[in-house]
């Protein structure tokens, strides 16, 4: 407990430091900064005038919601969920240990508090007691180990299991339960917030994954999967009043972005995510509309593998880079709901994110580059296709009139969307893909950017990085941990093999009676995925 | 009183074909007495049927009426609104259609169809238009006229149905009906029934009638009175007696005049052994036999006329010779060698000997080929003639058959008459140069005219290149006129067979005897002395009318 | 009446034999489709454990062959299999959805099928008329434009501007009968002008052609009122091709408001058959096709009976 | 002059003999207005449809301007929203578009009419099996069927032609097969059978010229089915691939801006309906002509 508390702050004095030098200084850091000089977040956010206020928090009424980001063969089993729909389900019926707090700081649920050895290793989490699962059964410390090791072992299906694979060993003593790690990770408290581990009860000591019985403030009513789900109160949830404000929720599956869009204006919804960017400059004029807007970690990555020719030419890479159109990218493929990105994967809300690593758009420099390399006029292929993300064709055909001027021929392969993260991300050379938003930078460093991480989707092998991850991810000195990260930002922007244009804004859009926090949490969509207990309807 | 029933007045009729609309009835006036009986008499295109629907004031569909008036007892029928000429159809003036097959709704049975008429016109109520029905049943001589009513008009035969719809027609005892050429689509045997029927009913109820009929022997059993018409325009009136005893105009005269044709010569069999033989063949579909072991042979020169009735079998006779029906025993020899079964299975030089004019020639041509491909077609095909060669031999065959080469070679069928298209077929065929050739029915589309000389011009082949004919043909005025044999048939089975003299001079055989005796004659009496005759020697209705 | 009994048993046959090389084409088809369910679930995080672990637990490593046998002995004991994407029972979880599939079908079927019978009567009955003409444009152009593009139109006047109708027309067990109607009002007017004018102008043409035979010249010439001689002449031998149009345009509605389904969130079989298909949840796949061939079967066979039922030659026979 | 000549008279023995060229223009004269129209808009498309490069002011793919920009004398129909000309990619639609549905419809011809003539002629098991065949395929729902086959080999335009051809076969070889079966029951048919003529020149001379209008006419219905089913594939996501300007994905594209009364998304979908307008009313003609009846009056 006492430990968050200090990160908390930590957090807000970096956030307060990027807001005094940072030209680009944002609603969130302004707040985030206002907070720190002790002022209250109305006032923050009065200063700042930003959308028409929303009163506090007001308890009761019913909350429709059309979301993206469901299908038909979606399950209850969270090491299974890959989308918005079912992680913002789960988080309304089901608690985690951890929550990641609105101000991205690491806030207890299920467990009360913890605390870690001091090389990280061994972390404690008394559980929280008398707490109940919706069927009555009270909560115990072997529902917690079931529920981590769902997520371990050898035959396991979750997601999730490369996140929890640094878990070494999981045991009980009385209230607490004990995670002992294969090497130091300060971040660990976060892994217990991620959004496939959810508290599920358990059978016989096995997680039963397809419980519809949590511990959430919401029950579980109507399930239907791909379709709609609704939620009701839990009258004797452990939390208190701070959250799930409204009395009952019904969740509808919306794919369709015009329908989606639609249904909110028509008034048959009130909250509904993702909204067509392309229409959101008329969606904004709609009266008694609000857009909710939060920039992400999530990041548009263009993975070069850097075995193949001519990727392995480090010229090469950088006249790609210096002659990316990074606002172009923004406007014409994010409609403007991005930040620039600096060719390295940790998003700006990342606390070690250093926003003085700029990659600027310089085509003279790119040629120079280029000219070094002894690639003028090269052909290279860009397989793209729009499950990469959306507007992926776009951005390839931005992309591909950007680079033709410094001499780099770029052909277009049109991949099929399925099978697309099979048979061409990590196999094709060159390829359009995005990186979700995780709650910390190891989570994405490890699994991606160490010579020996599994999704190594550049085939970057440098030494230095992996040597500061491994470091990094043991350091328990917030300020050393931050100095590293940022060194190793550095490292991939300059030599790392993907490009990243820009880093993505999560984008939804409310009724004005909807209320919504001043600062909402950036992990995930919709308000780290919780938004069902922490929004309101006035 | 006025005994004047119908009065038609300088009446034109147009008729519509691709947007041009050309003269179909031409100033042309027509009278009609109560109870009288009116013939008309006309080839195909002459504007019977349009005339007479015209007395009703009704225009088939791409037709119209330019001019003229039609008085109907004193009432002025053009000038009339739907409604009230609604009100005169089926009650004051009904119609019996040539093909009562197709007349009859297939979906109602007979007594409903026959009803509605006086119900809805409000004449009868429902038990009584159906005891009505009954009771006109049995007067038409229907078998079983209580319940043949409620039967359906498939389960009914031809000659039956044509009776069941003149018994419709008079549900409402109209002044007048018209028959449009009500027994053509009947065999003679079957005919003679439906006529003596139509005639007697129309006398007892004192009916006028138009009768429209190609067929003069037909007309004159049945009119008082007689219109020739031609192209639409009146060539001659006159009482039956006069125009049957002395017919002024040439036209006229020229349709007296078409069954004076008569083949010179009878060929006899020259050689030994024929050009087909049909040896003892049993052939058919399915389960049940068409026919029934029959044999007859073909000779060279010869004219081979197969006769009988629907049904009879004699169509697939020329089936079973060309090959499309395999016969189920039996086989088929040409020249002495036995053909394969299936024409698949025969050889060029075997399909080319065997040579078919069919009945319809309009279907016989392909709508899509110039005459030259046509007829051109069996010389590359056959004796690989191209170029030149191949020209000039089409344009000798169009002149063979007196079409001018020039003038047709270039044509599609649909710019031929009837007769000329059956030209056509009948060049197609020699062009192959066969030996033997199959003409099933070939004059029985055709008005009499053409008919002719249609006959001649085969007749004129034949003798030219010695060809075989099988004649196959239910009208024995033809086979008086062409054949050397004549092979009589029955249900698939042959009655007799022999020189066509033999055949034809007593002693018949009955059905033949039924056959010749059925042949309309031109003569006004010969029904009713027909009908005597045959009551006295009990000559019962032919099996062939279901 | 027994050869017509036959011909139904041996339409019936057929149809079943039918339902059995559909169900075999589309198991294959599934088959080859790339990937399959555990990569399709597990998505871009997919590591070959994974993929492994799923695949075990789902029974994907027996041969394909076995579980095919396998699917259709559960299957003739009424058993759909689970789902193997979220383990639901499939008979459950298509039982709604059809039901829902069917209600909107009904709907826009009972509408549609009187409405393009009557058109279509008035239409050959005044043939070339103002009527006529006009209605063969108006219709033409219902079924020119693309579905998705009238949804959208009428969302946009009926919905947002009107705001008459919802433009959600999700459904679900506890909704009032009326309340269900209200909401798939929109779809259903949206499928109504995709099959109105393609039946309107078959039952037209088909009319038409009646109306050249002998015995409706033989009507008039009986002095029969105009409307009596299409309803009691020409209708009567119409129903077969009729009954024709009306099946095809029923099994169009039930097996292809795919896109439909998707503008207004409809949850019916389609958007579920085209979710397991990217997802390679076979059995549910399989089941969804079963369906819709049964259906489009069903229907076919029905009209087959209709048209031998009012044919009076089979009917009464000699 | 014979007497056959004398009674030869006919309305029609008088007419000219005219080149099939001259007698379809005489027909197309004498078209009803609707059907005029029909072959105005087709003409139209197909110009607009091969000289697409030549009469548009920018290329297909080239982002010319800002995105969304209004209608003006620079974009007269505005731009889309990567800024590239909608004007532009409207025409070049038509290429796509028209271009691949007519492709489509064309080789579903072969296929379906092919087959379908074949099993006309030998009738048998051939028109057994086949028609069987063809029975299964059109019991399985089209749409899905489709999804099904794009999702196993791809959404590339090739395959997605290929699918939807085969698809659409079904159909033809049903009306094919049926037209056919008129005709080989007629006499000349049999009469070229017996003369022994090889199945080529049965199908090529002897029937396909007769059953041309009934043909071109489901050519028309089929055309347009095709053309709305890529419509629809385009929208679930399936169908031709962006960049490409494609009618139906640039209405999806642009769907959501429909919602706020905006027309431009929209005018793709306008031209598909207008271009399915002509040809069903040039089928409708058709129809007319080929089932030589006569409306009354």
């Amino acid at each position: 407990m006492k430990k968050s508390k200090i990160e908390q702050i930590i957090h807000q004095d970096t956030v307060l430091k990027q807001a005094l030098n940072d030209p680009r200084i944002t609603r969130r850091d302004f707040l985030a900064f206002a907070g720190a000089m002790g002022l209250s977040a109305t006032m923050g956010s009065a200063l700042w005038s930003g959308r028409a206020l929303a009163a506090g928090p007001t308890r009761g009424g019913h909350m429709v919601s059309g979301l993206n980001g469901a299908n038909t063969s979606d399950s209850l089993d969270s090491g299974l969920f890959i989308d918005t729909f079912m992680i913002c389900v789960s988080r309304a019926f089901r608690d985690s240990l951890v929550d990641v707090a609105q101000d991205n700081s690491m806030e207890p649920a299920l467990a009360e508090s913890w605390e870690a050895s001091p090389d990280a290793k061994v972390w404690r989490f008394n559980i929280r007691q008398g707490v109940e699962f919706h069927n009555g059964k009270s909560l115990t410390t072997d529902d917690v180990v079931a529920s981590i090791n769902m997520h371990r072992g050898e035959d396991t299906t979750s997601y999730a299991k490369g996140v929890f694979s640094g878990i070494t060993d999981v045991r009980v003593d009385g209230n607490t339960v004990i995670v002992e790690l294969a090497d130091g990770n300060a971040d660990c408290p976060a892994l217990f917030g991620d959004y496939h581990f959810n508290i599920v009860p358990a059978k016989d000591g096995v997680a039963d994954v397809l419980s519809p019985h949590g511990t959430g403030p919401y029950l579980l009513k109507e399930y239907d999967p791909g379709v709609k789900t609704t939620l009701d109160r839990n009258p004797n949830a452990w939390h208190g009043d701070g959250v799930a404000h409204a009395d009952s929720h019904e969740v509808i599956a919306i794919l369709d972005d015009t329908a989606r869009q639609s249904a909110l204006i028509s008034g048959s919804v009130d909250v509904i995510n993702r909204p067509a960017l392309k229409g959101i400059a008329r969606l904004k004029k709609v009266k008694g509309i609000n857009i909710v807007d939060v920039p992400s970690n999530l990041a548009f990555t263009h993975p070069m593998r850097m075995d193949v020719a001519p990727f392995d030419n480090m010229d090469f890479r950088t006249a790609l880079k210096l002659s990316t159109p990074r606002q172009e990218f923004i406007d014409k493929v994010l409609f403007g709901y991005g930040a620039i990105g600096n060719d390295q994967p940790l998003g700006p809300q990342f606390t070690s994110y250093n926003p003085d690593l700029k990659v600027d758009y310089d085509l003279d420099k790119a040629k120079h580059h280029l000219k070094k390399a002894g690639l003028e006029g090269v052909k290279i292929d860009l397989s793209a296709s729009d499950t990469s993300y959306g507007g992926a064709m776009d951005a390839a055909q931005i992309f591909q009139s950007h680079w033709g001027k410094v001499g780099v021929n770029v052909n277009i392969i049109k991949e099929p969307q399925d099978g697309y993260w099979n048979n061409v991300w990590n196999v094709k050379p060159f390829c359009t893909c995005y990186w979700g938003a995780r709650p910390v930078e190891d989570m994405i460093l490890s699994i991606a950017y160490l010579s020996d991480s599994p999704w190594n989707d550049t085939v970057i092998k440098n030494a230095k990085v992996d040597e500061l991850v491994v470091s990094a991810r043991g350091e328990l000195d917030k300020k050393k941990r931050i100095a590293m990260y940022q060194e190793v930002q550095q490292i991939i922007s300059a030599e790392g093999g993907t490009i990243v244009p820009a880093f993505g804004t999560d984008v939804a859009a409310t009724q004005d009676t909807i209320g919504v926090a001043d600062q909402i949490g950036g992990g995930w969509e919709m308000d780290g995925g919780h938004y069902l207990k922490r929004w309101w309807k006035a | 009183m006025n005994n004047r029933l119908l009065e038609i007045r300088n009446l034109e009729i147009d008729g519509e074909s691709d947007e041009v609309w050309h003269e179909i009835i031409k100033d042309l006036d027509l009278d009609l007495d109560r109870g009288e009986v009116l013939g008309l008499i006309g080839e195909s295109g002459a504007g019977k049927s349009t005339l007479g629907l015209a007395a009703m004031n009704f225009v088939r569909p791409g037709c119209r009426i330019r001019g003229g008036t039609i008085r109907f007892d004193g009432q002025e029928l053009t000038a009339q609104s739907e409604t009230t000429l609604r009100k005169l159809r089926g009650v004051r003036i009904a119609y019996v259609a040539q093909s009562a097959a197709a007349s009859f709704n297939p979906a109602h049975q007979l007594i409903d169809q026959f009803s509605e008429i006086p119900v809805v016109h409000n004449v009868k109520n429902r038990q009584d238009a159906e005891a009505d029905a009954k009771g006109l049943y049995r007067r038409v001589l229907l078998p079983d006229p209580d319940a043949i009513g409620y039967r359906y008009p498939h389960q009914v035969s031809g000659g039956q149905l044509q009776r069941a719809m003149t018994a419709m027609a008079l549900s409402c005892r109209p002044d007048l009906i018209i028959f449009d050429e009500p027994t053509t689509a009947l065999d003679v045997t079957t005919q003679i029934e439906v006529l003596t029927t139509i005639r007697d009913i129309v006398r007892e109820f004192n009916t006028a009638a138009i009768y429209i009929s190609h067929d003069l022997a037909v007309v004159a059993q049945m009119a008082d009175r007689i219109m020739v018409l031609r192209y639409g325009e009146l060539v001659e009136e006159a009482t039956t007696r006069e125009m049957m005893s002395d017919p002024k105009m040439d036209y006229t005269k020229s349709l007296w005049a078409v069954r004076s044709f008569k083949k010179e010569t009878e060929t006899a069999a020259t050689e030994i052994n024929p050009v087909v033989k049909v040896d003892n063949v049993t052939a058919g579909y399915a389960q049940e036999d068409i026919l029934k072991n029959v044999t007859f042979e073909i000779h060279r020169g010869q004219t081979v006329a197969i006769v009988g009735e629907s049904g009879s079998g004699k169509s697939t006779a020329a089936r079973v010779i060309t090959g499309l029906l395999p016969p189920r025993l039996g086989n088929i020899q040409f020249n002495g060698q036995v053909l394969p079964k299936s024409f698949k299975a025969r050889n060029k030089d075997q399909l080319r000997h065997v040579q078919m004019i069919y009945q319809m020639a309009d279907t016989a041509l392909n709508p899509r080929q110039r005459i030259r491909n046509i007829i051109g077609r069996p010389l590359s095909f056959y004796l690989n003639l191209t170029g030149q060669k191949r020209e000039e031999r089409i344009r000798e065959l169009l002149s063979l058959i007196e079409l001018e080469p020039d003038l047709y070679i270039d044509r599609f069928p649909d710019e031929l008459s009837g007769g000329q298209k059956q030209r056509v077929s009948i060049a197609r065929a020699l062009a192959a140069e066969p030996e033997f050739i199959i003409c099933d029915e070939v004059t029985s589309a055709l008005d009499q005219l053409v008919a002719e000389g249609i006959l001649r011009l085969l007749d004129r082949l034949q003798r030219e290149f010695n060809l075989a004919y099988m004649f196959i043909t239910h009208d024995l005025a033809t086979v008086r006129a062409i054949a050397d044999n004549v092979v009589v048939m029955l249900q698939g089975e042959i009655v007799e067979q022999g020189p066509k003299t033999d055949v034809f001079s007593p002693p018949h055989h009955e059905y033949t005897e039924l056959l010749l005796s059925s042949v309309p004659e031109m003569d006004p009496d010969w029904l009713n002395e027909l009908i005597t005759h045959r009551e006295k020697h009990g000559v019962m209705a032919s099996t062939s009318t279901s | 009446m027994n050869k017509i009994l036959l011909m139904i048993l041996q339409r019936f046959g057929l149809g079943l034999l039918t339902l059995f090389v559909v169900s075999v084409i589309i198991f294959i088809g599934v088959e080859f489709l790339p990937g399959d369910i555990a990569e399709a679930l597990l998505g871009q995080g997919a590591s070959p454990e994974n993929v492994a672990a799923l695949r075990k637990k789902l029974g994907l490593d027996v041969p394909a062959h076995t579980r095919y046998v396998n699917w259709w002995l559960n299957v003739i004991q009424g058993d759909f299999g689970t789902s193997l994407a979220n383990g639901r029972d499939i008979a459950e979880l298509i039982r709604v959805r059809l039901a829902n599939t069917l209600f909107l079908a009904v709907v826009a079927a009972s509408v549609s099928v009187p409405l393009a019978i009557l058109f279509g009567i008035l239409a050959a009955l005044y043939r070339n008329s103002l009527y006529d003409r006009s209605v063969n444009i108006i219709t033409l152009g219902a079924v020119s434009a693309p579905e998705f593009l009238v949804a959208y139109v009428l969302i946009l006047y009926f919905s947002v501007t009107l705001g008459w109708f919802p433009s959600l027309s999700n459904v679900d067990a506890d909704t009032s009968f009326f309340e269900r109607l209200h909401r798939v009002t929109l779809p259903a007017v949206t499928l109504t002008g995709v099959i109105l004018a393609y039946m309107m102008r078959m039952v037209r043409a088909s009319i038409i052609n009646l109306l050249a035979s002998a015995y409706i010249e033989m009507a008039h010439l009986k002095g029969m009122p105009k409307l009596r001689v299409i309803i009691r002449h020409a209708l009567p031998n119409a129903w077969a091709p009729i009954a024709n149009i009306i099946a095809i345009s029923l099994a169009y509605l039930v097996v292809g408001v795919v896109v439909v389904e998707v503008v207004f969130i409809y949850p019916g079989l389609g958007q579920l058959m085209v979710d397991s298909v990217s997802t390679r949840d076979i059995p549910v796949v399989q089941a969804c096709s079963m369906i819709f061939a049964g259906t489009y079967i069903l229907l076919n066979l029905t009209a087959d009976i209709v048209s031998i039922c009012t044919n009076p030659r089979l009917l009464h026979p000699k | 002059m014979t007497s056959e000549q004398a009674t030869g008279f006919d309305p029609q023995v008088g007419r000219p003999r005219r080149s099939r060229l001259q007698s379809a223009l005489r027909e197309i004269l004498k078209a009803p207005i609707a059907a005029k129209f029909g072959i105005l808009v087709i003409l139209v498309y197909g110009f607009v449809a091969i000289f697409a490069p030549v009469i548009t002011p920018y290329g297909e793919t080239e982002i010319v301007g800002p995105e969304f920009d209004v209608w003006g004398e620079q974009f007269i129909l505005g731009t889309d929203g990567l800024g590239r000309d909608m004007l532009t990619r409207l025409l070049f639609g038509a290429r796509n578009t028209v271009g691949i549905a007519f492709i489509t419809t064309c080789l579903a011809f072969v296929i379906g009419g092919l087959t379908g003539l074949l099993a006309a002629i030998y009738g048998g098991w051939l028109d057994q099996v086949s028609s069987r065949i063809v029975d299964v395929l059109m019991a399985i729902p089209q749409l899905i069927f489709a999804l099904m086959l794009l999702t196993i080999f791809g959404t590339s335009i090739p395959t997605l032609i290929i699918v939807i051809a085969t698809l659409d076969a079904t159909r033809i070889f049903r009306v094919t097969r049926a037209v056919s079966l008129n005709v080989v029951v007629l006499d000349y048919f049999e009469a070229a059978r017996l003369r022994g003529e090889r199945i080529f020149w049965l199908c090529i001379r002897e029937i396909l010229p007769n059953i041309t209008a009934p043909l071109l006419a489901e050519f028309g219905l089929r055309f347009c089915f095709v053309f709305l089913m890529i419509a629809a594939l385009s929208f679930l996501g399936l169908g031709i691939q962006p960049p490409t300007a494609d009618w139906g994905s640039m209405v999806r594209e642009n769907a959501v801006l429909i919602t706020y009364g905006d027309i431009t998304p929209i005018l793709p979908a306008i031209a598909i309906a207008i271009l399915t307008l002509g040809v069903n009313f040039l089928v409708d003609w058709f129809l007319h002509k080929s089932s030589g009846l006569k409306d009354g009056h």
